[in-house]
């Protein structure tokens, strides 16, 4: 046989990658587990009342919408991309809901259905800049982020707010279903929907495909831009579902509503365990990423601390969980000095 | 010619921008008040500055505007606790340089994605801040303001002290080896690798250089009143990286220069005062700025399409 | 006097993967030293040892007669070690003069840069080569061999005593490789020692003086060129016997598959190209690099969409603007660069293997695991892919068996017309061979094969048709008997019997 | 590895349990973590905002009264101006279980459908600063109605004026609830009595000094004529102060605004700014966890007239407002003697 020591060479090689590559992906969510384990373990012993049921929904009702936009941003960073307007969308779709059912009295539904429509729209034009200018996604949607919150504000004057919507809207939002908060059913839905699509269908192979050599899928006859696309326009669509959720959890909406959130959700996604450049990464990863912040966030509000020490630590944590896991990762491949450096594989 | 020409197309739109003021709105040209503009857009130039190298080198800060808070804070108080000027501005930009040191040593040393290694420290410094300081404005001592200079004087200091900046950064960038490798490191790490170039150290030497600019800035900032507001960094991410990209530095590194920057930043810079000027309602000026960054963008897309995939 | 490099029993390893085993080389000043080895063999990794990139586990490194005990990139160009290396090592974003000015000037971090200087210099260096690119270029914008011919610019002006060349010709054309090897001469010349990687042995005879033979990380064997023959080298190379002929053309000519009227890209810069491939034909696409002959099989595939003549199929007129519609088409394209466009290294052998086939394989949508396995394992074994299993990633595999899951990808779409851009590049001498016949049975079963090569002659030994492209469009159709003469001649430009 | 983490979810369960029970026992009192010691009150004090000086300072009171009182003083905001958090906090502060909260509700309607909630849970309500839809809390401690300070703004700036002549308004953010409120009514009363006055423009400076510093030098620059700034944001009076200051333009253009002595005083001092609106910050938190208190230990009930206030003695109460007394006008006479 040709080369047969370069099969015994590779041989080896092909062990050491493929073990690395398990005992990677087991570890990064593996260390995130204990985190969550750690930290729920800390807040129920030294918390009051933390481990209530009332306040696990809490915990859950107060992470549904950035849930949603962390994992529609899941998909998105999965393509190398990144989507820094979902927290401004979710203003102005919130804003435009309002619009529909008030002064163009659409029955709620309608409303919500327009409102959706709307989002999804946003998102396209977020993904046609991108797919087919090949403009930096970073940018088209640092752009768009003072787009749609300035329409919001634009539309209201700033001043404007929409609130009385019918209780059987807010119902949504603030009561329980079943015993469980209403949004909760949405959400479990909407994260199983998309664990599908990321890790069991074609559309989601395409993701990873483009996230890792965009070229590459091309030529394999992956439709790359109705993909990058549709990525951007389901992150629309799902701002658009947070927007109205976050309506009927405040019975309000207006211009503010949603800042900042975007950030919230790349910090779930990346502490997930989430490439930045794309390519690796999986939704139950976010789901746990998101988990661990949410829990912080309110568990140090039962031990008494103030908000700016969650984000304080809530920072302290991304930074821990990445260097952790790329320091073990180090270890793993003992220094291999053959992979190019980090800038080099960086795909802007 | 051609590499310039989007330098050219964000100078040409500045143009049209101040052309269609003097016809609509000659009461933007008054001395002191463009004075004054110029010295609080000062700071933002000196950070856009430090920014442009970062994306340069193919990473990316989103941390300076926490920074450049902390950097305010501090140097509130040393000049409280009577601390002679030089001092107090030595130490800020050395808080800055250390602040900048941390971000480059966990990207350049361990290799992290630096926006997200940005993104944690920016949470962590900023709410730090609020956490210690409850965001109580620091009263600074009599004749701190403008450098203990009347107060026309000591704007012109400030605006020089930024074209300086700025002139002698475009000046390194361009004819000083150590600039030169910046582009290099930004454009292929490893090709710069095998060249011997030495990618890591010239990443994290750009983060702690971007840091002091940043402290720089913020001192600039604070000799601007009398009192130190500990949120006056918030923003100031997105208005530099704006700025840069605006100026026709591309995000992917390696491209673009500093004259593009000072453009893209006058151009933002401008815009506001110029809507109040034209009547313009407060509630349109977030979509006009941001319709403006995707217009540039847009406007750059079209010829860099023919050349492939970026 | 001292060789100019000593190597003895240099050692070095990856994590669990031992690439060399104690290899012991040296090189005399003014003499082209082959290193020989199958991919994997170690010869990359001992380029990497030399420049420096890489620091040796074991084993002494000697650079004229003064023991090296620690080498970095720096140090290596101080001791005038230089390298052309396979995949360009150049800033795209910067112009060609910087490029080669960033290798030749010091690494000091505060030193004034005379620009002027720059141009003049990277200006004198491309006349010494014959490359006709303004230094003012950016390196983006160059094809690949133009880049090759910037590495090639900065060693020359780094005044190296060793020159590391690691398959320099691979893309480059007869009169670029012709050039080129005058170049290699002049170096040694001047008392340059040159090492030189290639897989075309042809090269290797024509130029070489010693040869040492790289295996499984070891070296075999060092000797003078004129001691060996080519089955000789080869058996070194593998260990066995390797047939360097062409397997002959069975394949009876059956009716036209596709068929290309005044086709022409604007984009890709390709005009009036008309051509007939038939079922079971090879056709060699031949020409000089820039000859447009990669631009035409991107504007088949749909890559870069014709904007002007027509196209058809079976007779039947298609259109073809992206690559979904040329894959609907049956058309298939095995592209050139492969490590960018032809796999996906971060993804396992059977994703990509049924990368193309999603809508067949997986209907609805739904990834199903087991059937993916199958058909990945079926190509596995077809092509006699060497993998640990269909889940490694393809960075795993060795170049040949990259190129052939790239093929696999291509033929699982069974296509009407399959297009493979230098199929064979960079791939060594035993899996050339398979490629070879893997591409005469796709012919035998009727499949139309357009084969683009520089390798003049595989086209010659594959082709039953050379079709020659100069200028963006097809100046010549030859049949398979004509001579490399003929093809070079309407390559060129000179008068010949073409019809 | 995975031993280790299947120990550690075990060893977490079980504790879980544990804490289960001992929370259900101890709603409403603190007692698993305050350890021994008399059953304490705890009450909880919502700002809209934290890093806020005017929040600061009615904390300042809120803690005397909770020392004098002893009961335990929770103080927590949100930081970033995103409207949902003050729910989410509140919705925390039930699950910990506290017997009262004093909020000041960024927005109206917002905040409502979360303090409804604390209310079922047998939590007492007090809002201040900025009331709640009537039917969320007991009492909402009234320092002053936003049309009083609306209407005391307007007519302090038409006084310094002569009423007429142009003036420019300078907010928070356009967002804010109570900076909308307050805006409304400025111009309410403008248009009412002081048709001479014209509103030439309405900046928002997103809580920020410097862009409200900034604003106020460009609306100097475009209405030449302009002869005051009123600010509707504590930190718009310094900063419109300043670039008055800086254009040089001290004294013939006015400064006046809803602002805390304490940043303010060098400017009034120097005849920059003429005064600055507000009512005493530390009374009102004082107040607030008075009222909250007795509200929690039933001394304060629905349908009292008046409220005994520890140190502050006596306040009226006019159907479910506790009034705290009309804004207060500093100027330079007597702001040396107030020091928050």
């Amino acid at each position: 046989m040709a080369g047969t020591g370069e099969t015994k060479v590779l041989h080896e090689y092909r062990q050491a990658m493929t073990v690395l590559g398990k005992s990677l992906r087991l570890r990064h969510e593996s260390i995130l587990l204990l985190i969550l384990a750690a930290e729920w373990l800390f807040f129920a012993a030294a918390g009051r009342n933390f481990t209530t049921l009332d306040n696990t929904f809490n915990i859950l009702r107060h992470s549904v919408e950035i849930g949603l936009l962390a994992l529609a941003m899941t998909a998105v960073v999965l393509t190398g991309g990144i989507d820094l307007s979902v927290g401004s969308l979710l203003g102005l779709c919130a804003v435009l809901f309002g619009t529909f059912w008030r002064d163009a009295h659409l029955p709620v539904w309608a409303a919500m259905l327009l409102t959706l429509g709307a989002g999804a729209a946003a998102g396209g034009f977020n993904g046609t800049l991108i797919a087919w200018l090949r403009l930096p996604p970073l940018i088209v949607t640092l752009g768009t982020f003072s787009l749609f919150r300035g329409l919001a504000e634009a539309m209201t004057r700033g001043v404007d707010t929409f609130t009385d919507f019918p209780a059987s809207f807010l119902f949504l939002g603030q009561e329980r279903w079943l015993g469980l908060p209403a949004q909760a059913p949405i959400f479990v839905c909407f994260a199983g929907a998309m664990w599908l699509l990321v890790h069991c269908t074609t559309f989601g192979r395409s993701l990873r495909a483009i996230g890792f050599s965009p070229e590459g899928a091309r030529y394999a006859g992956i439709p790359v831009r109705s993909r990058v696309v549709a990525v951007y326009l389901l992150a629309g669509l799902t701002a658009a579902m947070a927007a109205i959720i976050y309506t009927a959890r405040l019975g309000q909406a207006k211009a503010d509503a949603g800042v900042g959130y975007e950030l919230f959700a790349i910090t779930g996604v990346v502490l997930g365990g989430v490439s930045i450049f794309g390519g690796v990464g999986s939704v139950h990863g976010t789901l746990l990423g998101v988990a661990a912040i949410a829990v912080l966030n309110n568990g140090l509000a039962h031990v008494r601390q103030p908000r700016e020490v969650a984000g304080m630590l809530t920072g302290l944590l991304l930074l821990l969980a990445l260097s952790g896991s790329e320091f073990l990762k180090r270890l793993a491949t003992r220094r291999d000095r053959c992979q190019p450096s980090p800038a080099a594989t960086e795909k802007a | 010619m051609k590499a310039y020409s989007r330098e050219v197309s964000v100078a040409l739109t500045l143009g049209g921008l101040l052309l269609g003021l003097a016809i609509f709105a000659p009461s933007f040209y008054q001395a002191q008040p463009l004075l004054s503009l110029a010295a609080r857009e000062a700071p933002t130039l000196v950070a856009a500055c430090g920014m442009a190298l970062v994306i340069l080198c193919r990473q990316i800060d989103i941390s300076i505007g926490a920074q450049f808070s902390v950097c305010s804070v501090c140097a509130g108080l040393l000049a409280g606790a009577h601390w002679p000027i030089p001092l107090v501005l030595s130490a800020s930009i050395t808080i800055g340089a250390s602040l900048g040191a941390l971000n480059g040593s966990l990207v350049a040393g361990l290799g992290l994605p630096s926006i997200v290694v940005t993104l944690a420290t920016m949470v962590t410094w900023r709410e730090g801040l609020r956490w210690l300081r409850q965001g109580i404005w620091v009263d600074l001592p009599e004749g701190f303001q403008w450098f203990g200079l009347r107060q026309s004087a000591g704007q012109w200091t400030i605006i020089i002290l930024a074209l300086t900046v700025l002139v002698l950064l475009a000046l390194f960038m361009k004819h000083l080896a150590a600039g030169r490798f910046i582009y290099a490191v930004g454009s292929d790490a490893e090709a710069a690798r095998l060249a011997g170039i030495r990618p890591r150290r010239i990443t994290f030497a750009v983060f702690v250089f971007a840091g002091a600019l940043v402290g720089l800035a913020a001192m600039m900032n604070v000799a601007q009143s009398p009192q130190v507001d500990p949120n006056s960094g918030t923003g100031l991410e997105l208005k530099t990286i704006a700025a840069v990209v605006v100026g026709g530095v591309a995000i992917s590194g390696g491209r673009g220069n500093l004259w593009g920057v000072f453009a893209g930043l006058l151009l933002l810079a401008c815009l506001g005062p110029a809507l109040t000027h034209l009547h313009v309602q407060a509630y349109w000026e977030k979509a006009i700025q941001g319709s403006v960054i995707l217009l540039a963008v847009v406007a750059d897309g079209g010829h860099r399409r023919n050349q492939g995939s970026p | 006097m001292p060789p100019l490099l000593q190597l003895a029993s240099v050692t070095k390893s990856f994590g669990a993967v031992r690439a060399l085993r104690g290899v012991s080389f040296d090189l005399q000043a003014g003499e082209v030293h082959a290193l020989l080895g199958e991919n994997g063999a170690g010869k990359s990794t001992l380029i990497k040892i030399i420049t420096g990139a890489h620091s040796p586990d074991g084993g002494t490194i000697t650079i004229a007669g003064k023991r090296v005990p620690q080498l970095s990139p720096t140090i290596a160009r101080k001791l005038g070690v230089a390298c052309i290396y396979q995949q360009p090592a150049l800033f795209p974003d910067l112009s060609v003069a910087e490029n080669i000015a960033l290798r030749l000037e010091s690494v000091a971090l505060f030193h004034l840069i005379d620009w002027p200087e720059r141009r003049t210099r990277a200006a004198e260096l491309l006349n010494r080569i014959g490359a006709h690119f303004s230094p003012d270029m950016e390196v983006r914008h160059l094809s690949m061999p133009e880049q090759q011919l910037v590495e090639i610019a900065c060693t020359l002006g780094a005044g190296a005593r060793i020159v590391i060349m690691d398959e320099p010709t691979a893309s480059l054309t007869q009169t670029e490789q012709v050039l080129l090897s005058a170049v290699v001469r002049d170096l040694c010349q001047s008392g340059v020692g040159v090492i030189y990687i290639s897989h075309r042995l042809d090269e290797i005879f024509g130029l070489a003086d010693r040869v040492t033979v790289l295996r499984d990380g070891e070296s075999v064997s060092t000797g003078p060129v004129k001691e060996l023959n080519e089955s000789a080298l080869i058996k070194l190379m593998v260990g066995r016997e390797v047939t360097q002929t062409y397997p002959p053309s069975e394949a009876e000519c059956g009716e036209v598959v596709i068929s290309c009227r005044n086709l022409g890209c604007s984009a890709g810069g390709i005009h009036d190209v008309s051509l007939d491939v038939h079922a079971g034909e090879v056709v060699g696409l031949a020409g000089l690099v820039g000859a447009g002959r990669t631009e035409l099989a991107k504007t088949l595939f749909g890559i870069t969409p014709c904007d002007s003549g027509t196209l058809f199929l079976d007779g039947k007129q298609i259109e073809i603007r992206s690559s979904q519609e040329a894959i609907a088409n049956g058309i298939a394209l095995v592209p050139e660069d492969r490590r960018r466009h032809g796999v996906i290294l971060e993804m396992s052998v059977a994703a990509n293997i049924t990368m193309a086939i999603h809508r067949r394989l997986f209907p609805g949508t739904w990834l199903r695991f087991n059937a993916e396995r199958a058909e990945a394992l079926e190509f596995i074994r077809d092509l006699d892919i060497r993998t640990s299993g269909p889940d490694a990633p393809v960075a795993s595999l060795s170049g040949g068996n990259q190129q052939k899951v790239s093929v696999a990808r291509w033929l699982a779409t069974n296509p009407r017309l399959l297009i493979l851009d230098e199929p064979t590049q960079g791939v060594d001498v035993g899996a050339k061979n398979e490629i070879h016949r893997l591409i005469r049975r796709l012919a035998k079963k009727g499949m139309a094969v357009l084969m683009i090569s520089s390798d003049l002659p595989e086209v010659l030994g594959m082709s039953d048709r050379i079709a020659v492209m100069r200028g963006g469009t097809i100046v010549a159709i030859l049949w398979g008997q004509s001579t490399a003469h003929d093809v070079m001649a309407a390559a060129l430009g000179l008068e010949v019997g073409a019809q | 590895m995975n031993r280790i983490l299947t120990s550690f979810v075990f060893a977490g369960l079980a504790i879980l349990a544990g804490c289960g029970k001992s929370a259900d026992s101890s709603t409403g009192s603190g007692q698993a973590v305050l350890g021994p010691g008399a059953k304490k009150i705890t009450i909880a004090f919502l700002p809209k905002s934290k890093g806020n000086a005017y929040f600061i300072s009615c904390m300042k009171g809120a803690d005397r009264a909770a020392r004098e009182l002893g009961v335990e003083l929770i103080f927590d905001g949100p930081t970033d101006p995103d409207p949902a958090r003050q729910n989410e906090i509140v919705e925390n502060w039930i699950t910990l279980g506290v017997d009262a909260i004093a909020a000041a509700c960024e927005n109206r309607e917002g905040i409502s459908t979360a303090l409804r909630k604390a209310r079922a849970k047998g939590i007492k309500v007090i809002t201040y600063d900025a009331d709640a839809l009537p039917d969320v809390r007991e009492f909402f401690v009234n320092q002053a109605t936003p049309q009083g300070i609306g209407y005391a703004l307007m007519d302090e700036a038409a006084r310094l004026c002569q009423s007429e002549g142009e003036f420019a308004v300078i907010i928070g953010s356009l967002t804010a609830a109570n900076q909308v409120e307050w805006r409304k009514y400025v111009e309410e009363r403008r248009a009412a009595q002081y048709p001479k006055m014209i509103m030439v423009a309405v900046r928002p400076c997103d809580d920020l000094k410097d862009k409200a510093q900034s604003e106020a030098t460009t609306l100097l620059s475009t209405y030449p004529n302009l002869k005051l700034f009123l600010s509707t944001t504590s930190l718009g009076v310094p900063s419109a102060a300043e670039a008055v200051k800086q254009a040089g333009k001290a004294g013939r253009v006015k400064v006046i605004g809803l602002g805390l002595p304490s940043e303010n005083r060098r400017y009034v001092k120097e005849g920059v700014t003429d005064s600055v609106i507000l009512w005493k910050t530390e009374d009102l938190g004082y107040l607030a966890v008075q009222a909250a208190f007795a509200a929690a230990s039933g001394a304060l009930k629905p349908g009292d007239k008046t409220f005994k206030a520890g140190r502050l003695g006596e306040f009226q109460i006019q159907g479910d407002n506790i009034m705290l007394g009309k804004p207060f006008i500093f100027n330079k006479d007597n702001i040396d003697q107030f020091d928050f």
